[in-house]
């Protein structure tokens, strides 16, 4: 293993950034390639985000030893010790194998001198290339010159090559002589690479392209894209681009370029029903008339049904129906949307402005190296994801890559505690994540603690109906109890973590009752989940786990029912349980088409609320249907009712397109009633980190810090956390595994930054300080009771020093200095 | 309190009330007491800590004054190993301090079985001092006199807190004839433990102790609003507050009095002493030099800010002042702003949180 | 606190000296630090009384602070910090809220009214609303004229 | 070109190949959105689509659901899962069987089997109603020398009618022929199975349409015309 591997990584978005930052953590030298001037990507234009509806992108920065992130609002740019930056470039080609790599970067935008420039403008005057008017608060046109980015102050240029044509006249027109077009061929290459993670991101559909409701002959009808740059809070009211008049009734239309067979666009992209209900949301605080046309609102996630409710309770008005058409209403400024809300009944609503939620390019491609050997490619450059999976997905991509590169040679001996920083890692639980997290770990030469409930590891993973995730498992669980650097404690629990991130002390209890006291610098807690209780009748009645473990049991030779009825969602997306487990609908379609496999002239019914698939899995609900499953929508007011009788299961419900009351009879009936987590609550307690109302373990920051709880040093992953389908929970536990990595590389580097430190003779042991620090990085001293501060988790906030009334609780004397000014 | 009985004091009500503490010892249900007692040659009575039944003899559990607030003691005393049970005599603010600094953690109430005693007012030590010397039976007299009352200290003066609360055991004073009987109230819990080993019956309440309470409090309550609308018109403009505060001396007494400041030393007499002279110097040129030790004001504001949500109303700050600033008519008014503000009141509750540790996200700027 | 308010030239209590009013805006890094600077990128101007003093965190902002600014003759401080759920730190702004709650009747009580002390969400993206609240808060100041405190000099 | 042909292009197999064309629908109503029939008598194409996805086609042939379509064919341009909702309702019409059919069209179709158009009209009649026409044309000034071509062979344009022309509407015959006349264009007029309009589209009855294209294609043949125009 080279201690500092050489990593190179392509795109500056949310993903590159956080793999990039890990890397750096981690040890590595890091490359970033970014072909807009500015980081962050689609992000800098999303003033308003999902769930706290403000921006928030500093939050995935760390508090930098350097300090240079006092400035780091990505707004303003970003520097980073470890990291290397290429605004400008993106890479076009890599060569070479694992370990030497090389990269060949082409500009794609060109800055122009900053320091030359004094920000007139002529440049942009007479530039003749109009580009789309993204993220700008179109107060200034956007040309193929333009400011880098729409919150970077005028003298920061840029050309965007791709739309250049290297006429000149920018260069002309400049007085300064602050433009070089010359440097638009540069090239750079970027020799003995150990690896790339690839961090691009996917293109979005353009409704153009397309032909999408005609959208380019609507001034007034917009992409979700558009509407964030409406929506930005640096302009003013949301005014329709048409006319500049304000917008009084919008409309969003869902699945605009994909769930669509004609367009060969058979995908989810997952993202679009929360972006509309957020955009909806913030439309409503400026008093708009709200409609969003949907097919299934696809909240899928912790606290996404939560947020549909809320925008609910502010009036976003939620109509289930595809328009077919836009239609501009002649003489007047009006488009006119006919739509058929329930069967029979077709309605005109007019609006003032109709935003298509827009996702991935069906045609989109990722670029031609993205397969090669050593080039690893974060999901998230495969297909859309959020903001928090996008954090997940990009650290357990650069933990794989670390992991990969390190494999050759681990060392033989444990690695040495310094600084009072245990380097072992706390793996609390063995199914796919908690797996994941300890070889992850492993592999980066963390010693591993792994302690499991059951006698066996690899948890629910081992009960998967894929054989393939089956044998991933069973393979995680023999490298697990091969490795030498994980200690396994099969039927065991853990019941006391106490201490400081980098000095806990954890006891565990074996099946024997024998307690063991265990020192490590770091926890991650990967509990899982389990189906939630349902009330069965009888036998007939199974949930969906249970069914689907038995029809896929004996392969493609087992029995299945000769009819079957499916309730999704039962007592489950409503309170108490309001939120969706998302992995039940995926599960009942493979379960649907498992049956019809096996016994192609079964029937097959499934009644539904919203149908959760994302990303290709839409593939499977498009199979489902030409298969002959039945689906039946139902509305949570009127569950369909159920009966036994002569040992058949009756269902009644109502079929909303026939308007017409049915009853269903099947040999078996499967419910979903969801997950629930399996010992949230316990470990919320054990751990001392927040749980949510379900007993789901809840993270520091749900969108930058998904994997981080509240407390410094615990971190927390897979259905422990929320309920993910099995590959997430993988990429979760490497996520969390690669967060307590870096976490533990800072402090055994002795690059501790200490901001704040407690006067003892001062303080009076009030405890202010404990109750005022947001990351419990304040605690007190197990024997003698002194308040302490544990410099892993200080994150330099001062809470501590303002709550102490006579400053016992003060600024480090490094920063006391800076802070003196003030005092 | 739910529970009611009569004690036959015999002339003396502080003996009676002695010995049913010193029964609390005898039968074990404490083991120490904090009583207030003046051991020759003082003649004021200060806390002190007994744990012999037999030297219970000596104490003035209800001699009308208070060396220093009893809180501060009680608490250190209470944060003691937890095998030792200590019952403490306070009077109602002491009981509120207590309750602020068992927030603060400076605190133990579970060690504690707390005393409370109805509190007609408390004399300036002085004043007690002065005033032994011509009476003999000062402590008794006291109670009967209406004289000797007046002459409480002037904060007490318009006190309305002045029935215990948070007490697990009541001595009751007002409305009775302290000669004949003096009363004690329980609750369930540690009090009617108490009140099980000492033997006492549950009886009448009498009817005259509403009305007595009521006539008190009535009282105080019109003094209270004058003093308050008073400094608060004093103190609403700089002036007013700088004449007011204008001759304080920086002796710090005030503070280390409060029975709720509770730092080990204050930001502020540590600034006193840490004046950073460069920055002295540029500001003396702008007006007429500069007062040192600087400050002062903001010491006081200070002051107001860290603890006007904690100020239980003792008075002991003006109490202490060497050149008589109100400091706590300052205090009381700005607490009382304050405490309506945060809906919070000092002492109030154990269980109520300390306002500013309420992070809710609920509510607006 | 050297807030650097006091200009010897100017000392003294003369009310006909209103454009001389000192605002002092203590204002979150993370976001209204940033929303300042997106309102100079967007050429929003706020009033030329007003000073920015940026702290890590609004959380961090002691009770003295606003004391300090107070004594030392700040006619009106207001403070900028993240929208509740935005802070950088989790709950610094709204430890900031309950300060300035509890700080308000104790300035209000010694003659400074509560609209001298104004607190405000702004998020990194909200240079217009950092413009109008600072523009707001400025007038709301030139109407109460000078501070009971200004020029007393008594820090 | 033959009818077998233009009926080969009903292909109901769904894209799933699980045969029903209807199972694949998704519910999502963009055809309801389009159809101009939506809520008129309850009419919805989902409620046709879902008896589609049931099976239950001979209901719906049964139906009146089945006969209020115009079939103008929008819901199935705009269908995302390209189910074929037009074509399944012809299917679902023919199903139902003649005793189904509407009077009218039943009426006409009965016409048109027995003597080549929908409204029994005597080829004799139809010569003089066209020639008459003609005649008023040759009146109007630049059509002095208007000739109406019947039967003429080897013309470019095969030219068939929607019977409407030719009964009521009879003047509106003189706006094409201008046009057709000052564009200089090879055309002719079959003199007889002028029908243009193929009810048989209509009524889901194979037969039927097959004649009514046979129709056509044997003019065309006959005529060795190269293009066929149909005014509507």
């Amino acid at each position: 293993m080279k201690e500092a591997a050489r990593a190179l990584v392509m795109g500056g978005g949310v993903s590159g950034l956080k793999a990039a930052m890990d890397l750096a953590r981690a040890g590595c030298s890091v490359f970033l390639a970014e072909k807009q001037a500015v980081p962050a990507g689609l992000l800098l234009g999303l003033d308003r985000q999902f769930p706290s509806n403000h921006c928030g992108l500093c939050r995935v920065l760390p508090p930098d030893p350097s300090g240079r992130t006092w400035q780091a609002c990505m707004r303003r740019g970003f520097g980073h010790p470890g990291i290397e930056f290429f605004p400008g470039f993106e890479v076009q080609d890599i060569q070479g194998s694992p370990g030497n790599m090389s990269a060949t970067l082409i500009r794609q935008t060109l800055m122009v001198d900053s320091d030359k420039c004094n920000a007139c403008m002529q440049c942009v005057e007479v530039c003749p290339v109009h580009m789309p008017d993204l993220f700008s608060t179109g107060q200034i046109p956007v040309k193929a010159i333009s400011r880098a980015a729409p919150h970077r102050p005028p003298h920061h240029l840029a050309i965007s090559l791709e739309a250049c044509t290297l006429c000149g006249r920018c260069r002309d027109a400049c007085r300064e002589g602050a433009i070089d077009l010359d440097a638009a061929r540069e090239e750079k290459v970027l020799d003995n690479l150990d690896f790339a993670v690839l961090a691009s991101g996917v293109e979005y559909c353009l409704p153009e392209v397309y032909n999408l409701y005609q959208s380019a002959a609507h001034a007034d009808v917009i992409t979700t894209l558009d509407f964030e740059a409406l929506l930005s809070s640096a302009g003013t009211d949301i005014m329709r681009p048409s006319d500049g008049r304000p917008v009084r009734r919008a409309a969003w239309v869902q699945c605009a370029g994909s769930r669509s067979l004609k367009l060969e666009a058979d995908h989810c992209s997952g993202i679009c029903c929360m972006i509309s209900l957020k955009q909806a949301s913030l439309a409503r605080e400026k008093d708009i008339q709200c409609s969003i046309f949907y097919m299934d609102m696809r909240t899928s996630g912790r606290d996404w049904q939560k947020y549909l409710d809320r925008a609910r309770e502010k009036g976003v008005e939620l109509i289930r129906c595809r328009p077919h058409s836009i239609e501009q209403v002649p003489e007047e400024q009006i488009l006119r949307i006919p739509h058929a809300p329930s069967p029979g009944n077709q309605q005109d609503r007019d609006f003032d402005l109709v935003v298509l939620s827009v996702g991935r390019d069906p045609a989109w491609k990722p670029p031609e190296y993205a397969g090669r050997e050593g080039v690893f490619t974060s999901p998230g450059s495969r297909r859309v994801l959020d903001i928090a999976r996008s954090i997940i997905a990009a650290s357990a991509t650069a933990a794989t890559a670390l992991g990969e590169d390190r494999q050759e040679s681990l060392p033989d001996q444990e690695a040495k505690d310094q600084d009072q920083v245990h380097s072992r890692v706390l793996v609390v639980g063995a199914g796919p994540a908690g797996l994941s997290a300890a070889l992850t770990l492993a592999a980066g030469n963390i010693p591993v603690v792994l302690v499991e409930q059951k006698d066996h590891l690899g948890g629910h993973g081992l009960s998967n109906i894929s054989p393939e995730q089956r044998k991933e498992v069973q393979d995680l669980a023999a490298r697990a109890m091969e490795h030498k650097l994980v200690q396994v404690y099969p039927s065991a629990a853990v019941i006391s973590c106490t201490g400081p991130a980098g000095g806990f002390k954890s006891r565990i209890r074996d099946s024997s009752g024998d307690e063991k006291e265990i020192l490590h610098g770091a926890a991650v807690l990967a509990t899982g989940g389990r189906a939630a209780p349902v009330a069965r009748q009888e036998d007939r009645t199974a949930d969906i786990f249970e069914y689907s473990r038995r029809i896929f049991a004996a392969g493609n030779s087992g029995e299945a029912p000769e009819s079957v009825i499916f309730i999704l969602c039962h007592n489950t997306r409503q309170e108490p349980a309001n939120y969706c487990s998302r992995v039940c609908c995926s599960l009942a379609l493979k379960s649907c088409l498992q049956t019809l496999s096996l016994r192609p002239e079964a029937e097959v019914t499934v009644f539904y609320r919203d149908i959760m698939v994302q990303g290709d899995d839409e593939e499977l609900y498009t199979r489902a249907r030409s298969e002959g499953v039945r689906f039946i929508p139902y509305s949570p007011d009127a569950p369909p009712s159920l009966e036994a009788k002569d040992g058949k299961i009756r269902v009644k419900g109502s079929d909303p397109y026939l308007s017409e009351e049915s009853e269903y009879e099947a040999e078996q009936l499967v419910l979903a009633p969801g997950v629930v987590p399996a010992a949230g609550s316990e470990m919320a307690r054990i751990f001392n980190v927040h749980s949510s109302a379900e007993g789901f373990l809840c993270e520091a920051d749900a969108k930058y810090r998904p994997v981080e709880s509240g407390r410094a040093g615990i971190f927390i992953c897979g259905l422990a956390r929320n309920p993910v389908p099995f590959k997430e929970a993988v990429l979760e536990g490497r996520a969390a595994a690669m967060s307590a990595l870096g976490l533990l590389k800072q402090g055994l580097d002795s690059r501790l930054q200490t901001f704040v430190r407690v006067k003892p003779a001062l303080c009076s042991l009030c405890g202010l300080c404990l109750e005022a620090c947001p990351f419990k990085a304040r605690y007190a001293h197990e024997e003698t009771g002194a308040m302490a501060v544990d410099p892993l988790a200080c994150r330099g906030c001062g809470a501590c020093v303002a709550v102490c009334p006579n400053k016992a609780s003060a600024w480090s004397e490094q920063l006391e200095e800076n802070v003196h000014e003030l005092n | 309190m739910h529970n009611f009985s009569l004690i036959e004091t015999r002339g003396d009500a502080g003996k009676a009330v002695s010995m049913l503490l010193a029964r609390l010892l005898e039968q074990n249900m404490v083991q120490a007491v904090i009583v207030p007692a003046a051991v020759p040659p003082s003649v004021l009575p200060m806390t002190r800590l007994l744990n012999n039944p037999a030297d219970l003899d000596q104490t003035s559990p209800l001699a009308p004054v208070a060396g220093v607030s009893a809180a501060t003691q009680a608490a250190k005393i209470s944060r003691g190993p937890q095998e030792i049970k200590i019952a403490a005599v306070l009077r109602p603010c002491e009981i509120r301090a207590l309750v602020e600094l068992h927030k603060l953690n400076q605190a133990q109430l579970d060690n504690l079985l707390v005393i409370g005693l109805e509190c007609p007012g408390r004399l300036e030590n002085q004043d007690y001092i002065d005033l032994q010397d011509q009476n003999q039976d000062l402590d008794q007299r006291f109670y009967r006199d209406e004289d000797l009352q007046s002459r409480i200290a002037i904060t007490c003066r318009s006190c309305i807190d002045f029935l215990p609360e948070n007490a697990h055991l009541n001595i009751c004073v007002l409305g009775l004839d302290l000669d004949q009987q003096a009363g004690i109230a329980w609750d369930e819990g540690p009090g009617a433990d108490a009140a099980r080993a000492l033997e006492l019956k549950p009886g009448q309440e009498p009817g005259e102790r509403g009305r007595a309470v009521d006539s008190l409090r009535s009282q105080r309550e019109s003094a209270r609003e004058e003093v308050m609308s008073r400094s608060r018109e004093t103190i609403s403009s700089s002036s007013g507050l700088q004449s007011m505060i204008a001759h304080c001396l920086g002796c710090f007494n005030c503070q280390r009095a409060c029975p709720v400041c509770f730092c080990r030393e204050c930001v502020c007499s540590r600034e006193a002493f840490e004046q950073n002279l460069e920055m002295l110097h540029t500001r003396a040129g702008r007006t007429g030099g500069i007062r040192l030790p600087a400050g002062m004001t903001m010491f006081h504001l200070t002051r107001l800010a860290h603890m006007a949500h904690a100020c239980v109303g003792c008075g002991q700050c003006s109490s202490v002042c060497p050149i008589h600033i109100p400091v706590a008519d300052i205090f009381r008014t700005v607490a009382a702003a304050t405490q309506k503000e945060l809906d919070y009141k000092a002492g109030r509750s154990p269980e109520e949180p300390i306002p500013h540790l309420n992070f809710s996200t609920e509510g607006d700027q | 606190m050297n807030t650097g308010i006091s200009r010897p030239e100017e000392a003294g209590t003369d009310n006909s000296r209103h454009k001389e009013l000192d605002v002092l805006a203590l204002v979150c890094n993370w976001c209204t630090y940033t929303a300042a600077d997106l309102a100079g990128v967007t050429r929003l101007h706020y009033p030329a009384q007003v000073r920015l003093i940026r702290f890590m965190c609004t959380g961090m902002i002691d009770m003295r602070y606003i004391l300090s600014c107070f004594l030392d003759g700040a006619d009106g401080v207001f403070i900028g910090g993240c929208h509740p759920g935005d802070c950088h730190y989790l709950t610094g702004n709204l430890k900031a809220r309950v300060r300035i709650k509890g700080i308000r009747p104790v300035l209000e009580s010694v003659g400074i009214p509560p609209q001298r002390l104004r607190l405000e969400w702004i998020g990194a993206s909200e240079g217009k609303k950092l413009q109008e609240d600072l523009t707001s808060f400025a007038r709301v100041i030139e109407q109460l004229g000078p501070s009971d405190y200004k020029g007393m000099n008594l820090v | 070109m033959n009818s077998t042909e233009v009926l080969s292009h009903t292909d109901l197999s769904g894209p799933g190949g699980g045969g029903n064309p209807a199972q694949i629908c998704l519910g999502c109503g963009t055809c309801a959105s389009a159809c101009p029939m939506t809520g008129i008598e309850g009419f919805d194409p989902r409620r046709i689509v879902r008896l589609g996805q049931l099976g239950r086609f001979e209901e719906l042939g049964e139906s009146s659901l089945a006969w209020l379509c115009t079939m103008c064919g929008r819901c199935q341009e705009g269908c995302p899962m390209d189910v074929r909702i037009t074509d399944m309702i012809r299917e679902a019409r023919d199903l139902g069987g003649e005793k189904t059919v509407p009077q009218a069209i039943g009426k006409g179709i009965e016409m048109f089997m027995e003597t080549g158009n929908n409204l029994g009209l005597p080829d004799e009649d139809f010569g003089f109603i066209v020639e008459d026409v003609a005649e008023e044309l040759t009146e109007e000034p630049g059509f002095e020398d208007f000739v109406l071509p019947v039967d003429k062979e080897d013309a470019r344009l095969l030219f068939t009618l929607h019977n409407k022309l030719v009964n009521t509407q009879n003047e509106d015959l003189k706006h094409w022929w201008k046009i057709l006349h000052a564009a200089g264009e090879s055309w002719t007029l079959p003199g007889s199975r002028w029908e243009g309009v193929n009810w048989g589209f209509f009524s889901g009855q194979d037969q039927v349409l097959k004649a009514g294209v046979d129709t056509i294609v044997g003019n065309m043949e006959r005529l060795r015309s190269r293009g066929l125009m149909y005014p509507e």
